[in-house]
């Protein structure tokens, strides 16, 4: 008798409810397949056409924006010669990464915040940063709108709505989330731009963050700036997914994964996540597929763990000349127009670099203790005294080893 | 006048500032509808709704970042930690963050926010339930952090954080949240931030405590008093800003201190203390500063009563201090 | 000229290198559909029936195990009137969770560790515990193995490989990790199965975890216990993802969805997870779907904020009643048997609490100090005499306010 | 003997307790082929291979979460901190788990392990490559913390807290990475935790320093010698274990003492030194124990040269408390 109720449980119990077929817990095939859920989409072709249809930047921002990303590109170079020369201390840059960098600034209204990871300094100047404002963060001098007190290319520019910069990893993320969220609430109509790279991925405060913004469907656009290395580190070696976007599902987001270097295609997804949030549909994961062309910043050799054939296919994907060939391909530019083009950005950087190493090279002493708090406490005043005399007791105290 | 425990006075607290400022919004772990583990948000869910008290995923960290963002933004969040043993997944957002914004982006931005927590031992909570965590954050420039000890105190200072520009780690003393009655005024008042309150004047020994223990000296120089020594105890109140005129003027008075902690004495706040008065009575003291503190291991459970400074240790203390 | 190029282009274009249609940025439909590839498996049925063609539990197994479900619900129930007696201080236990936690860690091999979160005492007793060192756990008396440092209910059992409890949530996935890591360095044949709650999935240490797991392919299983709540949270609070298990994609690992009241199921699920983390197939993530019938502690009481209509429908999935239709199915357990074990469990209780009861209330005062270092530091040691000499100046110091 | 910098002794150290002890194990980000973005694992990969030179993912609270995993069944795992200003996503693992495991589990488990980490200023770093967090780690009882300041130092001490029982935080004066060279023996040698070193004896004033801020306070105390101040230098090496006995016998000599370090002043590791100091020397000091420290703002950029405490700033403070 048991063993006819059991074989009879065998068969009914053999099809699920919906009549499918049960397989045994070991044989189940894995029925998520990235590469068809989160292609790589394009919207430039190699040859610079492009399927209009699915292009919705306007075309008179096309030259303003291939301008940016070529005054982007010869500002990266100059600032490394720069900081070779010892003329600052530090840069970090996104040669290679524009497309990705502007083409998701251009896909936001003017009025949302922009939470920069450090490598968006094109977003900032497309935000209406003064270069030479730039160059003085790098200098920290005088004319710093930080006052000093960060490291270079860690600027800050309230007037573009674009937030502070800081070096730990990841933790603008939540940050964007709470500020779309505050929007929300404010009934403002602001998104939240959010740019990170695929290593923040890893970090705790992406985890939070985009939990949070999924859970309360909070708008804000996550840009993931997948350039194919954290430092030393291959993407392969900071995570088994096979894409980041798919990261989004984990979520329940919308994620969405494109060409990196094309810079329509970044605008297009950047517009539409941006559309979609702004009417309660919820924030997109955007993983930008693009690479870092050079070191993780000045202080760094790549030589040592990338080998050249790993950047060399990279070469001739890059998205300054993608653009350009699409440019062309539309008519509207020439050879001699883009030398133009590239002659007047040159003296833009020449004309900012002498504007903000006139000033002092260095902010007033008691910029050291401004704004720890809204008002010094005791404890600043009285070492600002501190410092004072112990400055006029024997000026070493205001020198480096080697200086003066 | 009403009369309040301290977990009513920060929940009155938060009504009297929700309803005062729009912008003022609360969050955290099972703040919302259930009005928080010890009750701290209850009803505001009901009057605010469910956009300005706010039940979060479990993640600190998620908690202070979406905090920071909403500040920027123009809210006043009022984040809340359920344990202050908890607040370590966001210590990064709090460090590194919260505490740097102003400065790092050259005053351009700031986020000024009340990181509520309830802190401290004496409710058999083990070492993840009983933390007393402030010197890390008094040790992070950008940070106020404010200690009450009492529902009046607890009421008038939380309106004071949440209006003030900085950020401020609120801790409550869990130890007290009912334990602690006292009269409170309805409506708003505030209580500057950086004021110590002589809680008890007195010639012979200064006794520094706050939170929790300021109960516990409280009783010791009481009994210290009974036996004929005769204590000013201050309740430090807020430990960033501190009023360090008044405990200078207090041990240049008696030339004699002793300081009270719950947290492990190395390191804890109770060494700046010792510290600064050192630095400014040094010509006044006739007797070493002394810290009766919480031991130097984590948080024990079946022996808190022994691990925490209570009267008795304190009242040993006052009394070697004062016959040294 | 320009405009055949375009529209050649478009035919082109609108096609992608596979030959399948572009669809617009906006129009991509959301091809992952969680629930059908993270199906809710089952063994056992309603009725106590079951497909033994997909069950691997050996037969002798199903006693053993049903009296541990038994044993760990009456201790629950008990331990819970003692701490409403005042004679415990904290309980927190699996009411209604058994299954899971007594079948995930059947289906691990012996020499496999285990990272408990809070309520897996069922586990730590199937690994040796003993009943009464259990309790003195609970009374943090002079026969605790952790020394009364630990609340009730954090009890660690280095013989069990029962690694420490601790209150932050999700620390211990992590670290299991690492054990994992470390077996696989050292060559060992062992996989650490890590328990926790669904609410931990939002915490910082699920997502480094999983992460480095996942891209090491770290032989370890991630067992969630989705019982529904985090304390007042409901699971839909807590992430927009509609499973728990499809979070397995974000770390490229296999995710697993069971029935968490169906000990077949969540064994069968369990010791197929092992197999393969042992194989060097890598991970799993196994989402045992149950419900918290209880409070979250004895400090919590769960009207305030959850309504008894949505606990009722889980009462007759009451996975001991499940088990016990199954026996009875199969013909091992009749009702007198059944109610020998019960009564036998009781005693086995009772017996347990006059032994720990029976020692000192306190460990000695020097344990205090006991294990902070591997040797006490100065401060451990000055601070024992400071102790030592106030008590004996005034026995207050040892006794909290309202005691003797 | 060879001469070697700090970062190239602690490269040593690593790979003489790699050879001598396969259960040793280095983890951290970059630290694998790229041999760490200082160097200080160079080589180790291609002598150990990636089974015990791990990159890992960008996440320090994974790094620490695993290595506790990796150190309770049995490795010795030395993680890397990239900066020591990004110790704060670690910090939940370092406080309530690293520090915790072996009293919590009543001593049946144990999680020693090493996490170095390069800290402290002097490299135009800014407030997020310049931080010394020393101070909360000594505030986590559990933990041990080693800071060298030289070579040597460097070493020996390494390898003893890679052999030590207990979890310790070895923080490393990256702005004396290369600059700081010395004699160097090859091969396995201990220097214990917990011993200061005297660096130069004198009767006046006793000056405390570690790390990268001992240069300092030497070429300060030189100066001072110069200028008729006889110093007393103490390089504390281990702040917890504390040497503080090799403390209490110098002060008691000079009467005077300079404590010197990089970290913000409120409630730094000078606090508790200074605090110590009063306690068990109260009757022989003659000046009040002075800090020499960071201010308390975040670390500056440009202006670093005046944030730091340099010599100029540590002979004032020595003229001063020795006029006194
Ligand atoms: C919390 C933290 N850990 C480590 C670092 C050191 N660090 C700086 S950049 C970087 C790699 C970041 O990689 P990715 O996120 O891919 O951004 P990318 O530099 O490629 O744009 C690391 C490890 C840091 N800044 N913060
Ligand atoms: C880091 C941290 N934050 C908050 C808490 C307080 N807390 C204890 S249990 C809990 C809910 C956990 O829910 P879940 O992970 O689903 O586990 P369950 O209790 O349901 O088994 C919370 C918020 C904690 N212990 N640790
Ligand atoms: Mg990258
Ligand atoms: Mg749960």
């Amino acid at each position: 008798m048991r063993r006819e109720i059991h074989e009879s449980f065998v068969r009914r119990n053999g099809h699920d409810v919906h009549g499918e077929e049960l397989t045994p817990f070991s044989q189940r095939p894995a029925a998520h397949r990235p590469e068809k859920e989160f292609p790589l989409e394009r919207v430039l072709a190699d040859d610079g056409s492009a399927d209009l249809a699915r292009s919705h930047l306007p075309q008179e921002r096309l030259l303003p924006l291939y301008r940016l990303m070529v005054l982007n590109r010869a500002l990266d170079e100059r600032m490394i010669q720069l900081q070779r020369q010892g003329r600052i201390g530090f840069y970090i840059g996104s040669i290679g990464e524009e497309a990705t960098v502007l083409g998701a600034a251009e896909g936001m209204a003017p009025q949302d915040w922009i939470f920069p990871c450090y490598r968006e300094h094109g977003a900032a100047i497309l935000r209406g940063l003064p270069l030479a404002k730039f160059l003085c963060d790098l200098l920290g001098n005088a004319g710093d709108l930080m006052e000093g007190h960060q490291m270079p290319c860690h600027e800050a520019f309230r007037p573009g709505r674009f937030a502070s910069i800081s070096s730990p990893i990841a933790t603008q993320i939540p940050q964007a989330v709470g500020a779309g969220w505050a929007a929300r609430i404010k009934k403002d109509d602001m998104v939240p731009l959010v740019y990170f790279g695929e290593g923040a991925t890893s970090a705790n405060d992406f985890h939070t963050g985009l939990n949070f913004a999924g859970v309360r469907k909070v708008p804000v656009v996550f840009v993931c700036r997948n350039n194919g290395w954290a430092i030393s580190v291959p993407r392969e070696r900071q995570t088994a997914a096979v894409t980041f976007a798919e990261k989004a599902l984990a979520y329940g987001m919308k994620g969405e994964r494109v060409d990196g270097n094309d810079l329509l295609a970044v605008y297009e997804a950047t517009r539409l996540a941006r559309a979609r949030a702004a009417a309660g549909e919820g924030p997109t994961l955007i993983e930008c597929v693009t690479y870092r062309m050079e070191g993780h910043s000045t202080s760094d050799d790549p030589r040592v763990y990338r080998p050249a054939e790993l950047v060399d296919p990279w070469r001739k994907k890059d998205p300054i000349l993608r653009l350009k060939g699409h440019l062309v391909w539309r008519g509207l530019l020439s050879e001699s127009e883009d030398a133009a083009i590239r002659d007047a950005v040159a003296a833009e950087i020449q004309a900012a670099l002498r504007e903000a190493e006139a000033l002092p090279s260095k902010p007033p002493l008691e910029s050291l203790f401004d704004g720890v708090y809204a008002q010094p406490l005791w404890q600043q005043r009285e070492q600002l005294e501190e410092l004072r005399s112990a400055v006029a007791a024997d000026p070493r105290v205001a020198r480096l080893r080697g200086e003066g | 006048m009403p009369v309040l425990n301290v977990i009513q006075a920060v929940n009155d607290a938060l009504r009297t500032e929700m309803r005062r400022d729009p912008s003022v919004v609360v969050m955290g772990e099972d703040v919302g509808r259930f009005g928080g583990v010890f009750r701290a948000t209850q009803g505001l869910h009901d009057e605010f709704g469910a956009d300005r008290v706010i039940d979060t995923p479990l993640a600190e960290g998620g908690i202070v970042g979406t905090a920071v963002g909403m500040a920027l933004y123009g809210l006043r969040p009022v984040p809340e930690i359920q344990f202050a043993d908890f607040i370590f997944p966001a210590m990064d957002q709090i460090v590194n963050e919260v505490a740097k914004y102003r400065y790092r982006s050259g005053g351009q931005y700031a986020c000024p926010m009340v990181i509520r927590s309830p802190y401290g031992g004496g409710i058999r909570g083990g070492h993840y339930h009983s933390q007393s965590p402030e010197a890390h954050f008094v040790h992070t420039p950008g940070l106020k952090v404010v200690v009450p000890s009492n529902p009046y105190d607890a009421k008038g200072l939380l309106i004071s954080a949440i209006r003030d520009p900085d950020p401020v780690l609120f801790f409550e003393p869990k130890r007290v949240y009912r334990a602690a009655k006292g009269e409170v005024p309805e409506g708003e008042y505030e209580i500057p931030l950086g004021q110590a309150k002589v809680t008890r004047e007195g010639g012979q020994v200064t006794v520094l405590a706050w939170g929790a223990m300021w109960h516990e000296a409280d009783q010791a120089v009481r009994e210290a008093a009974e036996a004929g020594v005769d204590c000013e105890l201050l309740d430090l109140r807020s430990l960033q800003p501190l009023d360090v005129e008044a405990i200078e003027r207090s041990v240049k008075k008696t030339g004699r201190a002793v300081i009270v902690h719950e947290a492990p004495r190395t390191c804890g706040f109770g060494a700046e203390l010792s510290a600064l008065i050192q630095e400014r009575c040094f010509l006044s003291l006739e007797a070493p500063i002394t810290r009766v503190t919480g031991f130097d291991t984590p948080f024990p459970y079946t022996l808190e009563a022994e691990y925490l400074p209570r009267a008795p240790r304190i009242l040993r203390a006052i009394r070697e201090v004062a016959a040294f």
